[in-house]
């Protein structure tokens, strides 16, 4: 195994490293998730993390956070060896954590999340008002006390996270995959807060996929392959192709354009879709939507979350039902259909494809086997179904080829769903959505979470899908991936589609302004073509303002 | 991460869209809807009792029986909350109660009504041991577990007092005598309130007759059970170790995430559960009028108990509201009959009448028109019949919850993970 | 605090003269006892068993009349306690279970078998020809078609005309009650006797009626609670007497009559005598008692003698199968007025019907 | 082998540890627990017991695949005792009004039980998808309101007929009764014991091979992903709801066509109660479910030999909550048992040839 045996060494004189780990194995059952894992970290440092799906970030990072029990090595913190049995001992030697998936309890108040567990250092009162208050204030991390978490959007919730962190008195703190679900600008903000906090001596742990972003934050960088440490570099003194090699041992693929396959055959028509709000304020989470995606056209949709991407994509669906406005899709055998009063199931069957942005909640059934999970949405086609009664033969071969030709990396078909990591349980669906053939595919976060070879993947099936006259409904976070990904971009803001850019041209700056209603028109043509580098081409150094004025101007 | 930017209404880029796409809407405080709530009960139940000349819908002996209707009901509805607002589904409030009421009789029969309150305590407490250990320790899904509790409770008590209570009453089915609490009562309150429900005068003798109930003949159990509403409030939802119990029930992964023994308050809230539901228990035996212990006595109140916290949306507060309303119902219907019953569906069809006003006024037409015609249905029904079947009537109160609960449709939000079983390092 | 004797209905002022009561019957010719005139008969050789409804020995009511009946025949018919055999009942159970029950008696040589409450019947139809040999014994129900089943009815509407006549001469306010358990066809003969009694004796009268829960639901013998709410109920409407049918729920129904000084009226046996409920002596008058052990232990001695066909059809007031009891000494003074209507009974001056209304 | 560890060996674990802790309140009381024992196996050979069990079992199981559908989908009916009640009466009483041959008679009079028992299952069921009331407080209060509707129903007011002291429903014709298999003086076994097991390998088919059961388990293991799948979530809920109903209607036709022909106010009740416990037991497979109707009627049956050796018959109402529990308990147990020594063999893998850390440890042999 090769490990980085602290490459940066601490100095005389320098403090002791923050944290120290040696030679940290875990196993689940199955798995060896950390395999002689050694890492160290320097005081006031941000140190990032990086490693494919499944590599064992997180796991590594709750067994410094006492959440799980490393079953060999040792943990140094602030030179000291330390044995964490739960969180409790990690907070108090010091050490925060921000999850990956956030952990709040939606239906209590912003305070009563933060001061959970804490109650002992201000209590549950005033006292402890005003304690948050004033840390808001310091780190310049506004929020409501009082307001329910469930009524916070993502960047609400991630300032709550950090503050929970903060207010323990955490001077260590782990940062896993907190950019996920963030635009450009709100990472810039993130990020411009903790160069803040590392001014102030606090020390970072930081997980990510996207290496623009470690480059453009960390100051060390530490590569996690398969449970074990491969090697720290200095990340200004690598490129992201090089780290990239570092993870996976081959080029980084990118969402690059190509010629185009658009045709003029169009496939999904919208017009003047409305949905009102569930909570009966009759507030309009759609508003007057109109879009057209032709054969062989990817159609992207940029926004921030909670702008009614989410309720778009479920009332094309039929899984939310419009207010106002219809929909209409041509099949692959050329007829047109008013989908506008169909069920879910028999839009489908019209030849929609479906990849949910949750795949946990919307795409798969956790529990049971691969070839079962082949059937949801097809139940009533062959080749897993005839007629009323399924066909199982049908669906377990069906499976196997869509476990060969995604590369789905699963010991069997009759392995539970749960049992597969994320990017595989990714394939699996967008395998299974492919595999009916459909005219249209909905797409959302088709890439969420996943690691960059499967990223590929994914990206190479939809394309080649698209050559073969597919229309695709790309919904996505990753901007480079909507630029990279798609013919024609639409903004959505506040439940309305405001601005049209041009992939060709579009930063993701710009984007990202237009995404948050800085701008309501966006360039087209100002700047190159995307970068297979990705975005950060200097936007980690300029903050959010120079975007915004930048937009402002041209508009 | 608003760092940069000053003014938030300004700049749209730091307004976080979650946030300004939900307005967050003023909101009654919980108490406030719960008073209006209560004179709206009044005042419908005061107009019905004049226009229909049936005064017992607001007398004080109908309030006081109701009292000891709902008390039962009240404490093992308080018992699930306490369980659910953990995230432990507990359906085995009934074994429990059972646990309760033999323990009441065998410490009261033995050392007093006090340590039969204490013995019931115990004992439902015991039951709710064995439903954590199961459903926290062993991970078994809640309903299996409480399931396995009502089997237990009533198994485990008739088996007890084949042994232990037989030899004293000579009957295997039932407790010796049991000494009860002594009841008291707000001397001059009482009176001073009796002759105002004596003058017959519309809404004051009602509110004062309805009043009077909750005053008179109270026993100290009946006391400790009503207070244990307010106590259950501020421990649940103004204390720290209330914060913890309830994100257990709301998130536990979280929850454990921030050191806090998921596990410990668990088991806590379960234990005090089953504690509340033998309290519960113990007001069948020990309260005056009631019966040492007797097989079946609790004759499902421990469910009726999980239903009103259910209807009282996982509150405290509602909690209360939905046991008054059984507790109510069931006693006008057992002490008065088929003719108040008729009443109160002269009462309903008045309630409808307002809720069709709010309806106009929000301007839902359909919501408006469907209660129209419900009220005229009911109408018709005052109209033509003379007095309901006693076999339906018997059951009135299992009506007028389901009616309450299909005409308000009120969203109820149960603890996110309640139900869910928790294994300890097992999140995400 | 409160005393025990606050008084918290709107009825019962106690300062009416309660009500205009008919003429009394003319003063009873005879008592009938049958069990009385006690010959010598052997009962040494019987094996008896005896399966009980639900509840079982020490109910505190017909079962355990029926297992004093037994006692009875243990102690004066030297049947040997060896040879006896009770089975009891589980609440809920299926036919079967009380087919095999009996089967279980009659195939181990149990003869006679009592079969306590009318559930048996069926399985008694069931089981009763397979066993010609064996006698069987079904209290409060008749088996067609079975000569060796035994029926031990009760006339249970004519003691409790008697309760009706108690009640009405004792009430002050002229307005009494009835409180039912479960509204069984067996129960409302109870209500028929009690209110044809009141009137009987005071045409007048108001009468309250009301059940705990109706037929089927079972609960209403077992819920106090719920006896003691109905029984206030009808107080607050001014009955001062109440005669309850509740089983354990009269438990309820006495302490209400206790807290409102009201009086109330036993059923079965002598509950003035009864342990469970002797906190409420003081309130309980009389009782009207249903002799299932009187008739348990005729039966057993008539089956020694050899001849069943010597026992009443009916327990009736005339065979002193049901009654009333004198515990307490509250009904002393109306004594001759019972026992003149009682004699009319007998006498068949007047009939009792066995279900209220008209 | 597998297979025998993780569903077999639990059960048999919890009966043996029931069975213990019931020994030992026994000794505790100063029961004898080996004579109770050997008395209720005993009980088996005895008399008609044998038939009886199968008999109850047939009943307990339609009860408990009843529950078994809506638990199937993660809702808890727990009115299926109160829907088994309407069902009954209502086909009695239709059953005993009509004449028809035979055959068709009985025929009939099973359909209008089911759609009885459907009809009631479908106030919860629409109260829930069109109001959003919790089916567990919808069906708890009808349960209470079936009593009396029962009890009106039977009322001589309406359709009852007095028998004695007794009232019930008319007496089905002799063309409405369907015959069962005798075994003289060992009793008869009820004809309608085929229709359970048929109602079982049905539940079977259906569950597991046709589109319908796929979507009712896809509901039930995830509204939302199910939703997504094109699986109409509120007419899941109101067909799941409505089979159950109807399954629940079918519960006391083995004994209303066998052997009582009426139903009477002293007709048992808590079937439905059974049924949950016994669904739980089976873990919602017919197989399981079969199993477990078997054990708590052999418990039930031979509860009757207690009384011979003096033994109180509750402590079977202790043995069968016992068992419900250490069931889940001993499949929790051995589940654990397995994990860990899954984790054990991993370790020993990894340290034996430095193995690849991080892919599932089944996958490392067929590569990727
Ligand atoms: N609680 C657990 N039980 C069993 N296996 C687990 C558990 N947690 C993690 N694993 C396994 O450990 C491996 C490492 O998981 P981990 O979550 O640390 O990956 P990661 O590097 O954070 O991946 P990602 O980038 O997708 O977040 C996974 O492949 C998973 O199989
Ligand atoms: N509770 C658990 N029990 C067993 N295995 C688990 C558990 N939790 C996680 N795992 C393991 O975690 C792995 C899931 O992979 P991982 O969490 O790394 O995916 P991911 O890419 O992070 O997915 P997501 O983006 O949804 O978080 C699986 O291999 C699974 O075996
Ligand atoms: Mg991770
Ligand atoms: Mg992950």
């Amino acid at each position: 195994m090769s490990s980085s045996a602290a490459p940066v060494a601490a100095g005389a004189g320098e403090a002791p490293p923050a944290v120290v780990l040696s030679g940290i194995t875990k196993r689940f059952p199955g798995v060896v998730a950390n395999s002689d894992v050694h890492l160290t970290v320097r005081h006031a440092e941000v140190h990032a993390l990086c490693g494919e799906n499944g590599a064992g970030k997180s796991t590594l990072m709750k067994i410094l956070y006492g959440m799980q029990h490393p079953d060999e090595g040792t943990i140094e913190v602030n030179g000291a060896p330390v044995r964490f049995r739960s969180p409790t001992d990690a907070i108090r030697a010091g050490i925060g954590m921000v999850h990956q998936h956030f952990m709040l309890a939606d239906n209590l108040t912003v305070l009563e999340n933060v001061v959970l567990g804490a109650e002992r250092l201000h209590g549950i009162g005033a006292r402890a008002r005003r304690r948050l208050v004033e840390l808001a204030e310091r780190t310049g991390m506004r929020v409501e006390p009082d307001a329910l978490v469930e009524r916070l959007g993502v960047a609400d919730r991630q300032r709550v996270e950090i503050l929970k962190v903060l207010y323990r008195g955490a001077r260590i703190i782990i940062l896993d995959e907190p950019t996920a679900v963030l635009v450009p600008q709100e990472v810039d903000e993130l990020f411009d807060t903790l160069r803040g906090m590392r001014e102030q001596g606090y020390t970072f742990l930081f997980i990510s996929h996207k290496l623009d972003e470690v480059r453009a934050i960390a100051d060390s960088v530490t590569v996690i392959r398969r449970g074990t440490t491969v090697g720290t570099a200095d990340p200004k003194s690598v490129s992201s192709r090089q780290l990239a090699e570092m993870m996976v041992g081959s080029a980084l693929p990118s969402p690059e354009t190509r010629e185009s396959t658009v045709t003029d055959q169009v496939v999904l028509r919208v017009e003047g879709l409305s949905l009102l709000a569930e909570d009966g304020s009759g507030r309009a989470v759609l508003d007057g939507i109109d879009l057209v995606v032709r054969s062989g056209e990817v159609l992207g949709i940029a926004g921030v979350e909670g702008n009614g991407q989410t309720e778009l994509v479920e009332t094309v669906m039929g899984m939310r039902h419009a207010s106002s406005g219809r929909v209409w899709l041509t099949g692959r055998d050329g007829t047109t259909r008013e989908l506008t009063n169909l069920t879910t199931l028999h839009r489908r069957e019209a030849g929609i494809g479906y990849v949910p942005e949750d795949r946990h909640r919307h795409g798969l059934l956790l529990t049971q086997p691969l070839w079962l999970n082949r059937v949801l949405g097809h139940q009533t086609r062959p080749p897993v179904s005839r007629g009323q009664w399924l066909d199982l033969a049908g669906a377990k071969q069906d499976t196997r080829r869509i476990v060969e030709e995604f590369d789905v990396r699963t010991p069997g078909i009759d392995v539970a769903a749960a049992a597969l990591s994320g990017g595989n349980q990714q394939k699996l669906v967008v395998g299974r959505e492919l595999s009916a053939d459909p005219a249209l595919l909905i797409a959302s976060h088709p890439t969420r979470g996943v690691d960059v070879g499967a990223q590929a993947l994914i990206w190479d099936q939809i394309r080649a899908a698209r050559a073969g006259g597919l229309a695709v409904l790309l919904i996505s976070a990753d901007l480079d991936e909507l630029i990279g990904l798609s013919d024609t971009i639409k903004v959505m803001f506040r439940g309305r589609l405001v601005a049209d850019a041009d992939p060709a041209s579009v930063t993701p700056e710009e984007l990202g302004s237009a995404m948050t209603g800085a701008t309501t028109d966006v360039p087209t043509g100002a700047h190159g073509g995307s970068t297979s580098d990705g975005p950060g081409t200097g936007s980690s150094t300029a903050d959010s303002e120079v975007a915004d004025s930048e937009g402002g101007e041209r508009g | 991460m608003a760092a940069t930017t000053t003014s938030g209404g300004e700049n749209p880029s730091a307004a976080p869209m979650t946030r300004t796409l939900t307005p967050p809407r003023r909101r009654l405080p919980g108490w406030a809807t719960g008073m209006l709530w209560v004179a709206v009960a009044v005042t419908v139940l005061s107009t019905t009792a004049y226009l229909t000349n049936i005064p017992q819908l607001t007398s004080s002996s109908t309030t006081q029986t109701a009292v000891r209707l709902a008390l039962p009901i009240l404490l093992a509805g308080l018992g699930g909350l306490w369980a659910e607002r953990a995230g432990v589904v507990n359906i085995g409030l009934e074994g429990m109660m059972i646990f309760g009421t033999w323990g009441a009789a065998w410490g009261g029969y033995y050392w007093g009504p006090w340590v039969g309150l204490l013995a019931a305590a115990v004992f439902g407490a015991l039951g709710g041991l064995i439903h954590a250990l199961a459903t926290v320790t062993f991970g078994v899904n809640h309903i299996v577990s409480g399931v396995a509790m009502n089997l237990l409770g009533a198994g485990v008590t008739k088996y007890l007092s084949t042994l232990i209570f037989q030899p004293l009453s000579h009957n295997p089915r039932e407790s010796p005598p049991v000494p009860k609490f002594e009841t008291y009562s707000a001397a001059g309150l009482s009176d001073w309130l009796a002759q105002l429900e004596a003058t017959q005068r519309v809404g004051i003798a009602d509110v004062a007759g309805i009043l009077r109930g909750l005053v008179t003949g109270v026993s100290p159990l009946t006391m400790l059970g009503i207070l244990l509403v307010p106590v259950t409030y501020l421990v649940l939802w103004r204390t720290r170790f209330g914060l913890r119990l309830r994100s257990c029930g709301e998130n536990p992964v979280a929850t454990e995430s921030l050191g806090v023994n998921v596990y410990l308050h668990k088991y806590l809230a379960v234990v005090a559960s089953g504690a509340l539901a033998g309290i519960g228990g113990a007001t069948l035996v020990l309260n005056p009028g009631q019966a040492g212990f007797l097989e079946n006595q609790t004759n499902g109140r421990g469910y009726i108990g999980l239903a009103a916290m259910i209807f009282g949306n996982w509150r405290p507060g509602g909690l209360l509201g939905g046991a008054a309303l059984f507790g109510y119902s069931d006693g006008l219907q057992l002490s008065s009959g088929g003719q108040t019953v008729l009443a109160l569906v002269y009462g309903v069809v008045l309630l409808l009448g307002v809720l069709v006003l709010v309806q106009l006024f929000r301007r839902r037409w359909l919501a408006a028109g469907v209660s129209l015609v419900a009220a005229a249905l009911l109408y018709t029904l005052y109209w033509t019949v003379d007095e309901l079947p006693s076999e339906l009537t018997t059951y009135l109160p299992h009506f007028l919850t389901l009616v309450v609960l299909a005409v308000a449709s009120q969203r109820l939000r149960p603890p996110a993970a309640d139900g869910v079983v928790y294994r300890r390092g097992e999140g995400d | 605090r409160d005393t025990g004797t606050q008084n918290n209905g709107a009825g019962n002022t106690g300062n009416k003269t309660g009500c205009t009561l008919a003429p009394k019957p003319p003063a009873a010719s005879t008592t009938a006892s049958s069990s009385a005139q006690d010959e010598q008969v052997d009962g040494s050789k019987l094996k008896v068993g005896l399966a009980y409804d639900i509840g079982g020995r020490g109910d505190a009511s017909f079962n355990d009349a029926a297992a004093a009946g037994l006692d009875m025949a243990i102690s004066k018919l030297g049947v040997s306690k060896d040879n006896t055999k009770e089975l009891t009942a589980s609440p809920q159970e299926s036919e079967d279970a009380k087919q095999t029950r009996l089967r279980q008696l009659a195939s181990e040589g149990y003869s006679p078998i009592i079969t306590v409450g009318f559930a048996y019947s069926d399985a008694l139809k069931a089981v009763a020809p397979q066993f010609p040999d064996t006698k069987f014994a079904i209290v409060d129900a008749t088996v067609d078609g079975a000569p060796n089943v035994t029926p031990l009815i009760f006339a249970e509407e004519q003691g409790s005309f008697l309760a009706g006549v108690a009640a009405a001469y004792k009430s002050k306010s002229c307005h009494i009650g009835f409180v039912g358990g479960v509204e069984t066809p067996l129960i409302k003969k109870f209500e028929a006797g009690y209110i044809q009694g009141a009137k009987a004796a005071a045409p007048d009268i108001k009468i309250e009626s009301k059940y705990l829960t109706p037929a089927g639901d079972n609960s209403g013998f077992q819920d106090p609670p719920k006896g003691n709410v109905v029984a206030k109920g009808e107080i607050d409407a001014g009955a001062d007497v109440l005669y309850h049918a509740s089983g354990a729920s009269g438990k309820g129904v006495f302490e209400a009559a206790k807290t409102a000084n009201a009086l109330a009226i036993g059923v079965d046996s002598d509950q003035y005598n009864q342990a469970t409920v002797a906190d409420f002596k003081d309130v309980i008058m009389t009782s009207m008692i249903k002799r299932v052990d009187v008739a348990v232990y005729d039966y057993v001695k008539a089956v020694a003698k050899g001849d069943v066909s010597t026992l009443p059809k009916v327990f009736d007031l005339k065979s002193d199968g049901v009654g009333y009891s004198t515990s307490g000494g509250k009904v002393d003074d109306i004594k001759d007025v019972l026992d003149g209507y009682k004699g009319q009974i007998v006498d068949g001056k007047i009939t009792v019907k066995d279900t209220p209304g008209n | 082998m597998n297979v025998v560890r993780g569903k077999l060996l639990p059960p048999v674990l919890a009966i043996v540890f029931a069975a213990l802790l019931c020994s030992i309140a026994l000794l505790v009381s100063g029961g004898n627990p080996a004579s109770a024992l050997t008395a209720m196996v005993a009980q088996v050979g005895e008399g008609t017991t044998a038939v009886d069990i199968v008999n109850s079992a047939s009943v307990y199981y339609l009860a408990g695949l009843a529950v078994a559908i809506g638990f199937q989908m993660n809702l808890f009916n727990i009115g299926v005792e109160g829907q088994y009640r309407v069902g009954a009466v209502v086909a009695a009483i239709v059953g005993g009004a009509i004449s028809l041959p035979a055959g068709l008679h009985a025929a009939v009079i099973i359909v209008v039980a089911a759609l009885a028992g459907a009809a009631y299952a479908a106030i919860p069921a629409i109260l829930k998808v069109t109001r959003g009331v919790n089916e567990v407080i919808a069906t708890i209060m009808l349960n209470a309101i079936a009593a009396g509707v029962v009890a009106f129903l039977i009322s001589q007011d309406a359709f009852g007929v007095l028998r004695g002291n007794n009232i019930g429903t008319a007496e089905i014709a002799e063309t409405g009764w369907v015959p069962g298999i005798s075994f003289g003086s060992n009793g008869t076994v009820f004809g309608l014991v085929l229709l359970a097991a048929a109602v079982g390998v049905g539940y079977w088919v259906m569950m597991n091979r046709s589109r319908f059961g796929f979507e009712l388990r896809a509901s039930g293991e995830s509204a939302t992903a199910a939703s997504a799948g094109g699986v109409n979530a509120k007419r899941m809920v109101l067909v799941a709801m409505l089979l159950s109903g109807a399954m629940a209607g079918l519960v006391t036709m083995p004994e209303l066509l066998g052997r009582d022909h009426t139903y009477l106010i002293t007709s048992p009740t808590g079937y439905g109660f059974t049924g949950i416990a016994v669904a739980l037991l089976g873990r919602n497979h017919p197989g399981g479910v079969a199993l477990g109707a078997l054990l708590w009627a052999f418990l039930d049956k031979s509860a009757l030999a207690l009384d011979n050796v003096g033994v109180p018959k509750e402590i079977v109402t202790i043995m069968q909550g016992t068992i419900v529990l250490s069931v889940v308990v001993a499949y929790e147990i051995v589940r654990r048992l397995e994990l860990a020594a899954e984790q054990r063999r991993v370790g020993r893998q990894n340290s034996g040839n430095g193995g690849a850390p991080g892919q599932p440890a089944g996958a490392s042999a067929g590569g990727v």
